[in-house]
């Protein structure tokens, strides 16, 4: 195999893990984007793979499984608004409780639902629908960038709507309002805008996307049901934000970054390359070169004086008459 | 004028936790004319503005605008009756362009704003009022003046008629203060109706057809600009008790040389010149060196690199005849160094924690207030009670976190503190920005106490007449150099102005 | 008609109490649907899960047992956060105290007995330490964003802690987990299952009140997490203090680690990594950064976890549901917090009228 | 049901369960939970089984045991190694409960530990994966590098090597016993890597299906892949059969005859056992592997028999040896034809 061979195959794994991360950090960072911090990804992820699951399951049909993650997804991430937007309840443990109510409500439910013939319900049930590659003729032949036209329709559907989001957010009207309200909500008030609508309204959207991360799991990666599924990713979803810099258009470099390492630790291992570091080592790479690489980064941006800072009113509740 | 009322608010009555910010007031205010609002630091000015505007609600009242009563539940509904409002807090966004901070939250703005035609009325308004503003620039690479005129293009974009302008000039240089009001006189020409807040008593004279003056939230008075022949008698109603207008000094006898500066030169990667630019400068004992200069000319970084809290790249800082070049804040605040902060919220006070508290956070170190590193609370109630005794500040308790209180209130916790810690030196930075007529004097007198007591005072100010009058020599600043220093009584005016704006002092 | 929530002018004391109460009536009542949904008795279940936590001498020792590390993880947080340092690092931390604790323990043997254990302890507290304390260092010089680089470094020290207990440090027999510590530097046990580790935790929550609540650094850390530039202004260092505080919180996490190893696993195996530091950030937040406070809470969170053990036993429910239930409680819980210092006012909208002049 | 009835089956026997993992993963507590099914369904309401899942391997096992004990239970499995220094503490202090540990080493008077010899099935099974490579190149996802991992890696590739002297087994670790993601990611690098047989030693079936996805073939693991996925690629699967010791065990501790052992139970034992063999495996080879079955179930088979070379040519062991149980319990190095490393 040679090297633009093992360099495409390794983009197309990567591409293939790395579409439900992006959209899981892509909801994160407009939610992040309006001031409210949502640290209840992974549970809200969970519960989007098992309703996109669920749905799937018993219509057959993908379309109303993604719907379904979607509801979920967007109504999880509700609980989470009307306690830290309405009640101002702090978003850190709100959202981990979240986090935890989604798991456990993900994995009980997995038990209860479905046919009980095998004892396990969801569990190995086999969907009768998936998410398929689709390879697009000719192009996907062409090396490297081949990889890119031989993936699933979410992954297709990524290509366009990482950049609607970069235009959404500094282009439209809603966008403008949508960066106001997290960077400076007592000015967006007197400008008229309502800062807490906006931020139900991200924070909605945040989950529903997460419930599609989850659900581009579910019903595409690893179509299945299985408790704990998501395996961390939310919680890796919610420190690419960080290296996405707040910006949707850059939220495919992290998801990359991270999605590819983890790819290549394996690629090199299953080439057998002879590596002198241990493999708990290998599988701790991803971690420690996301890490290295933002410390890098942030050093660069401050020499180059880059702004690289969260939305200024992130983690705070908002109201208009208090100080 | 005619006589229809645009506005009027009846018994309006508003409580925050603690205070009441306003009790029972009523305003009228008429089509054409200009209400000059006026009252002491925590008046409760703001605070009925902000109710007009829809900010927040008020508890008690009504509000009745072009005689229809009015229901303001939001910025949104107060925009569409026409009212506009310049905050005393810039309302931009710092990460955003002129435009688009113009056009947020506009209603009826398309879903993709056309940049281009709103850059193009942009500037036609700005040429217009000749205001100078491109609409490409982000927010936080502007100067406050810049940024107060994007204010300005905000209500003019939007077309507002009833103008409310809380302490638009409060933080600007004299300059640009004139410059600012001749756009508002061009602005109100145009039968705008206005509501002026202000502390500064010639504006008043300036521009008003109407006075009102609050106090403790309780209306105290109204009357026609026409009719005022004493300004003394208008400030006396705002602070209840007489006010003085000229400052009680000591003979000037300078002693021994307490600050130094040699070449001291300091050069940041955000800005294409150096901050500072070989700053030769001396501070004796006994003595004010008042700083003239337009804002963003070096002041703060002046202050700064003396009270350690900026590193220097070149050059020589002796405090007391000891060298202290970059040395940490906490060895400078040891050689006897006391700093009133330019931004007293983000640099002066820790919101958060309690007037006491803050009164504490000089002398905290010392033995006055802790013992064996334990802080001593009861010594903290006695001493801050004190302070806030010998400072008139007006807070609920001393236990009240520092944000609840007035900018005045705030400033007067800053300069008790920093006062009663000083030994020796002081550094103040605009100390009387925004300040009413009261706590202004109050700060002069100090910062005069101080030097009368022996000190060694950097003054900071941007009003040549508060220079003048304070302090006893005078260093005017021009992109980070030393103009000139000269005694204040050869400082007059037009010179000082010309070297402010650059001239150099072999031309003046 | 609309409802407004208005601010107290001071905190309600009696809902400070009251608040609590009614959230955990309302979280039982949540509960309660869930549970009757999967046909399960909800005041069979709640008896069970109270019973489970302090039924029996043994089951309150073991709600002793569990709360120690959650304790340890909560004052950890708690330090950071006060400097709002968002150190969701304090997992990782407690499993590098493991490691340093088990590192004495395994190689430092020519230790004099009586020493092995102060010394590991105190091992255990560096290697948190220096897990705390690097994401500090980056912050305070680069102004690194400490939630990733704590993360991350959750996940790199878990790795680390695999490496060493199935390859490095593996005991000759085992398959994963190190030999066991010599008994003689074991943490003894006082009552049943509770250790003299509960004496060590008590006393940090001592120590850490007098110090967060008392001293001059107390004072200056409050300052810093408050408003960070007016304390640089007041000659505070930004970046010793990040440094120090972020030691002091990796530290104690590591000691946690420390006390619960030496106390009760005996060994750094499988399973170090179990949601500690994670739990820690609930306790951190729900005492309000208070270390008095926060022996009550993670008590409370340790009851909820080792009682709902009692529900796979007795009700025969899948153990996701104490996650359900523990969700269910916790967001009441938060959402009812605002009513302490705020109140709930009824408005009437009144209509508009002409105004007659 | 058993035929005997004395005074003590009047009393239904309690027995506890303890699961490392939830047993709905296909993985190892699902075969596990398979076997107590088995044991429910064998004695009927002479026990009643408490099921305990998701235990963590630490200091909460002691609990749960306890817990168990508390509710009543006289006898205790547990099925992940690391729960046995707990169950041992738990031991000594319950003299009067009889504990079960699987995968463990440590013993006491009222406590056994058992395990299979799934080596033996691994050895079975690499010889079908051999068989079935077309290009000689198989892929290993292992869990982790623990003697148990490597012990099944090595037998997979004897048995691999047995039909195939070229045949290479390429090993890839996931550093996780369950994670449906990386599980597969694992897989699509063998595959990318040009594998056309994957083996696994992890919970989910992911990488049998990504295997399948590619039109490769898959060698299962615990259960029977071939079922669950419902394919003939699957070509086979190692399977627990955890029932046929917990149900003497289970009667023994009603008979009151409990002794405590050290049980490493083989195909002898029907311990374990192979899936039924995909039909695209011909007809005569499925015959020699039976054929090497029974004699392994007759003792004239050892998978680690002879010279057997590591994968950095050191030679392990000289012709006409057999491996001794621990060495094989402590095995850490890949025998010839393995290309991947240990640590
Ligand atoms: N959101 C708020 N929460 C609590 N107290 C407030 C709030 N806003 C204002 N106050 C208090 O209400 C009083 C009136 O404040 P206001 O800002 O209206 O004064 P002002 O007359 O505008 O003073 P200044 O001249 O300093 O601007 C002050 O005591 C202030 O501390
Ligand atoms: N910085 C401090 N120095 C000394 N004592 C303090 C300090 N902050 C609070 N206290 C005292 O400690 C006790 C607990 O205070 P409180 O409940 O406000 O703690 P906290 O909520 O953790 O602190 P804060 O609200 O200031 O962040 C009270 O008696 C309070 O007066
Ligand atoms: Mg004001
Ligand atoms: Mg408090």
């Amino acid at each position: 195999m040679n090297g633009i061979e093992f360099f495409t195959r390794l983009l197309a794994a990567t591409l293939a893990m790395g579409t439900s991360l992006t959209y899981a950090t892509l909801g994160e960072v407009f939610t992040e984007k309006s001031g409210v911090l949502n640290l209840g990804v992974e549970g809200t992820m969970l519960m989007g793979a098992l309703a996109g699951f669920t749905a799937t399951y018993f219509s057959g049909s993908l379309f109303l499984g993604m719907l379904m993650a979607i509801l979920i997804g967007a109504f999880f991430s509700l609980i989470h608004a009307f306690i830290t937007i309405s009640l101002r309840a702090n978003q850190v443990v709100s959202g981990l409780a979240i986090t935890m109510f989604g798991t456990g409500l993900a994995n009980f439910l997995g038990k209860k639902i479905g046919p009980s013939s095998n004892g396990f319900n969801l569990i190995g049930l086999n969907l009768p629908v998936k998410f398929n590659n689709i390879k697009i003729p000719f192009i996907s032949d062409i090396p490297i960038i081949g990889a890119f036209f031989d993936v699933s329709l979410l992954t297709y559907a990524l290509y366009f709507i990482l950049p609607i989001a970069w235009y959404y957010m500094y282009k439209t009207k809603f966008g403008l309002s949508l960066r106001a309200v997290g960077e400076a909500p007592r000015t967006a008030a007197a400008m008229g805008l309502n800062v807490n609508k906006n931020r139900y309204l991200y924070t909605m959207l945040g989950g529903a996307l997460s419930g599609i991360g989850g659900a581009a799991l579910s019903l595409c990666f690893t179509p299945s049901w299985n408790d704990g599924m998501t395996g961390g990713m939310g919680w890796i979803a919610i420190a690419l934000v960080i290296f996405s810099a707040w910006n949707p258009g850059k939220v495919a470099i992290g998801t990359l970054v991270f999605g590819g390492i983890t790819s290549l630790q394996f690629a090199i291992q299953a080439a057998g390359i002879k590596m002198i570091i241990p493999v708990q080592f290998l599988a701790i790479a991803p971690y420690f070169i996301t890490l290295i690489t933002l410390v890098f980064m942030t050093v660069r941006a401050q020499k180059t004086n880059g702004r690289f800072a969260s939305p200024s009113a992130l983690g705070t509740s908002f109201a208009i008459d208090e100080k | 004028m005619e006589n229809t009322p645009v506005v009027q608010m009846r018994n309006i009555t508003k409580r925050f936790p603690g205070v009441i910010a306003n009790e029972g007031v009523d305003l009228t205010l008429h089509k054409g004319e200009v209400l000059a609002l006026l009252g002491e630091n925590g008046a409760g000015k703001s605070t009925l503005m902000n109710m007009l505007v829809g900010l927040y609600r008020p508890d008690e009242g009504e509000i009745y605008v072009n005689c229809k009563k009015a229901t303001i539940n939001s910025p949104q509904d107060s925009m569409a009756l026409g009212i506009g409002m310049i905050h005393q807090e810039f309302m931009l966004v710092g990460n955003l362009s002129v435009a688009e901070n113009i056009v947020l939250g506009l209603p009826g703005l398309e879903i993709k704003p056309n940049f281009t035609e709103i850059g193009k009325r942009i500037i036609e308004l700005s040429n217009k009022y000749d205001l100078g503003v491109k609409p490409d620039s982000i927010i936080d690479d502007l100067t406050v003046g810049e940024q107060q005129r994007v204010e300005i293009l905000k209500l003019l974009y939007r077309g507002a008629n009833i103008l409310i302008l809380d302490e638009p000039t409060a933080v600007l240089t004299p300059g640009e203060s004139k410059e600012l009001n001749s756009i508002i006189k061009k602005m109100l020409s145009e039968g705008k109706s206005a509501v002026f807040i202000t502390h500064k008593m010639n504006e008043v004279l300036d521009f008003s057809d109407t006075v009102q003056v609050l106090r403790k939230g309780k209306n105290v008075g109204t009357r026609a600009t026409s009719t005022i022949t004493k300004l003394q008698d208008i400030a006396n109603l705002m602070v209840g008790r007489d006010v003085l207008f000229s400052l009680e000094k000591g003979e000037f006898k300078p002693g021994e040389v307490k600050v130094e500066l040699k070449d001291v030169t300091c050069i940041t990667n955000t800005s294409p010149r150096p901050l500072l630019d070989h700053v030769n400068l001396q501070i004796r004992s006994g003595e004010i060196l008042g700083i003239a200069g337009v804002a963003g000319n070096g002041q703060q970084a002046l202050s700064e690199v003396i009270t350690g809290l900026r590193r220097t790249c070149e050059g020589h800082i002796f405090l007391n005849g000891i060298e202290m070049t970059n040395k940490t804040p906490l060895q400078v605040i040891n050689s006897g160094v006391s700093h009133i902060p330019a931004d007293r919220n983000k640099m002066g006070i820790v919101g958060d924690m309690s007037v006491g508290e803050n009164l504490s956070m000089k002398k905290y170190r010392t033995e006055e207030l802790t013992q064996h590193n334990i802080v001593n609370k009861s010594l903290i109630k006695v001493f801050a009670n004190k302070l806030i005794k010998t400072f008139t500040i007006k807070t609920p308790t001393q236990y009240t976190n520092a944000k609840f209180l007035s900018g005045g209130n705030i400033q007067k916790t800053i300069l008790a503190r920093e006062i009663d810690s000083c030994k020796g030196i002081l550094i103040a930075v605009y100390p009387s920005r925004g300040l009413d007529v009261g706590a202004t004097e109050t700060v002069r007198k100090n910062i005069i106490a101080q030097r009368d007591k022996g000190a060694a005072v950097l003054f900071v100010s941007e009003e040549l007449d508060e220079l003048q009058m304070v302090s006893d020599r005078i260093a005017v600043m021009y992109e980070g150099r030393i103009m000139d220093v000269m005694d204040t009584k050869d400082a007059t005016t037009e010179k000082i102005g010309l070297l402010m704006a650059g001239v150099e002092r072999s031309d003046v | 008609m609309r409802l407004v929530l208005e601010k107290r002018n001071e905190k309600s004391k009696k809902m400070q109490i009251l608040v609590p109460i009614f959230s955990l009536i309302i979280s039982a009542l949540l509960g309660a649907i869930v549970l009757l949904l999967t046909n399960a008795n909800p005041i069979k279940t709640y008896a069970t899960i109270i019973h489970g936590a302090f039924g029996s001498p043994t089951k309150i020792q073991y709600t002793l047992v569990k709360m120690l590390p959650l304790l340890m993880c909560g004052l950890s947080v708690g330090i950071a956060f006060r400097l709002k340092f968002w150190n969701i690092g304090a997992e990782g931390q407690y499993v590098m105290g493991v490691i340093g604790i088990t590192w004495v323990m395994q190689f430092w043997t020519w230790l004099p007995p009586i020493l092995v254990l102060p010394i590991a302890l105190i091992m255990s507290f560096a290697f948190g330490g220096l897990w705390g304390g690097i994401p500090g260092a980056l912050k305070a010089h680069w102004k690194v964003d400490e939630t990733l680089v704590t993360l991350m470094m959750n996940y790199i020290a878990i790795g680390i802690a695999e490496y060493l207990y199935i390859n490095a440090w593996k005991a000759p027999k085992g398959n994963m987990g190190t030999v066991k510590y010599p008994e003689y530097a074991w943490i003894g046990k006082m009552w049943g299952k509770v250790h003299y580790g509960i004496f060590i935790a008590l006393i940090l929550v001592a120590v850490l009140y007098f110090l967060l609540y008392k001293t001059r650094w107390g004072f200056e850390l409050n300052m810093i997490g408050k408003n960070s530039e007016a304390a640089r202004c007041q000659g505070v260092s930004i970046k010793r203090n990040i440094i120090l505080a972020m030691i002091l919180s990796g530290g104690i996490a590591g000691l946690g680690g420390g006390i619960n190893s030496a106390a009760v696993t005996h060994c750094l195996t499988k399973g170090v990594d179990s949601g500690y530091g994670f739990t820690g950030i609930l306790i951190a937040w729900m005492s309000n950064l208070n270390p008095i406070l926060s022996i009550f809470i993670s008590l409370f969170l340790a009851a909820l976890q080792t009682g709902s053990d009692a529900l796979q036993i007795t009700m025969k429910l899948p153990s996701s549901m104490s996650e359900v239930l523990q969700g269910l409680i916790l967001l009441p819980l938060l959402a009812g917090n605002i009513f302490i210092d705020h109140r709930l006012r009824i408005v009437e909208k009144k209509s508009t009228e002409a105004l007659e002049e | 049901a058993s035929e005997t009835s004395d005074s003590s089956a009047d009393q239904t026997l309690k027995v506890g369960v303890i699961y490392v993992s939830a047993p709905g993963d296909f993985g190892y507590s699902y075969m596990h939970d398979q076997g107590t099914i088995a044991a429910e369904n064998y004695f009927g309401d002479k026990i009643e089984v408490i099921r305990m899942d998701n235990v963590p391997e630490n200091e909460e096992c002691e609990r749960a045991i306890e817990n168990l004990i508390d509710a009543g239970c006289k006898i205790i499995f547990a099925n992940s190694y690391n729960y046995q220094e707990y169950m041992l503490n738990e031991a000594k202090i319950h003299p009067d409960v009889y504990f079960e540990h699987c995968s463990g080493y440590l013993s006491n008077e009222n406590m056994s530990n058992y395990f299979g010899r799934m080596y033996q099935m691994r050895y079975l099974s690499g010889m079908i994966a051999g068989k079935m490579s077309a290009s000689g190149q198989i892929g290993y996802v292992g869990a982790f590098n623990t003697p148990e991992v490597v012990r099944g890696i090595n037998a997979f590739t004897l048995g691999a090597k047995a039909v195939n002297p070229d045949a290479t087994v390429r090993v890839v670790w996931t550093n996780t016993w369950f994670d449906p993601s990386l599980e597969r990611q694992g897989a699509v690098s063998l595959l990318d890597a040009g594998c056309d047989v994957i083996a696994q030693h992890q919970d989910t079936t992911e990488p049998a299906k990504a295997a399948i996805e590619r039109g490769a073939y898959a060698i299962g693991y615990n259960a029977d892949f071939g079922k669950i996925i419902d394919s003939d690629h699957v070509l086979v699967s190692p399977m627990w059969n955890w029932g046929n010791y917990m149900i003497p065990e289970i009667q023994a501790a009603l008979d009151g005859t409990w002794k405590s052992q050290s049980y490493w139970g083989g195909l002898d034992d029907d311990m374990i056992k192979l899936s039924p063999i995909s039909d695209l495996v011909p007809a005569d080879f499925q015959k020699e592997v039976m054929d090497i079955q029974t004699e392994m179930a007759a003792d004239t088979f050892d998978v680690f028999w002879g010279k057997l070379m590591d994968n950095e040519g050191t030679v392990r062991q000289m012709d006409g040896e057999k491996m001794s149980d621990s060495d094989m319990l402590s095995m850490n190095w890949f025998v010839d034809g393995v290309i991947g490393s240990v640590n």
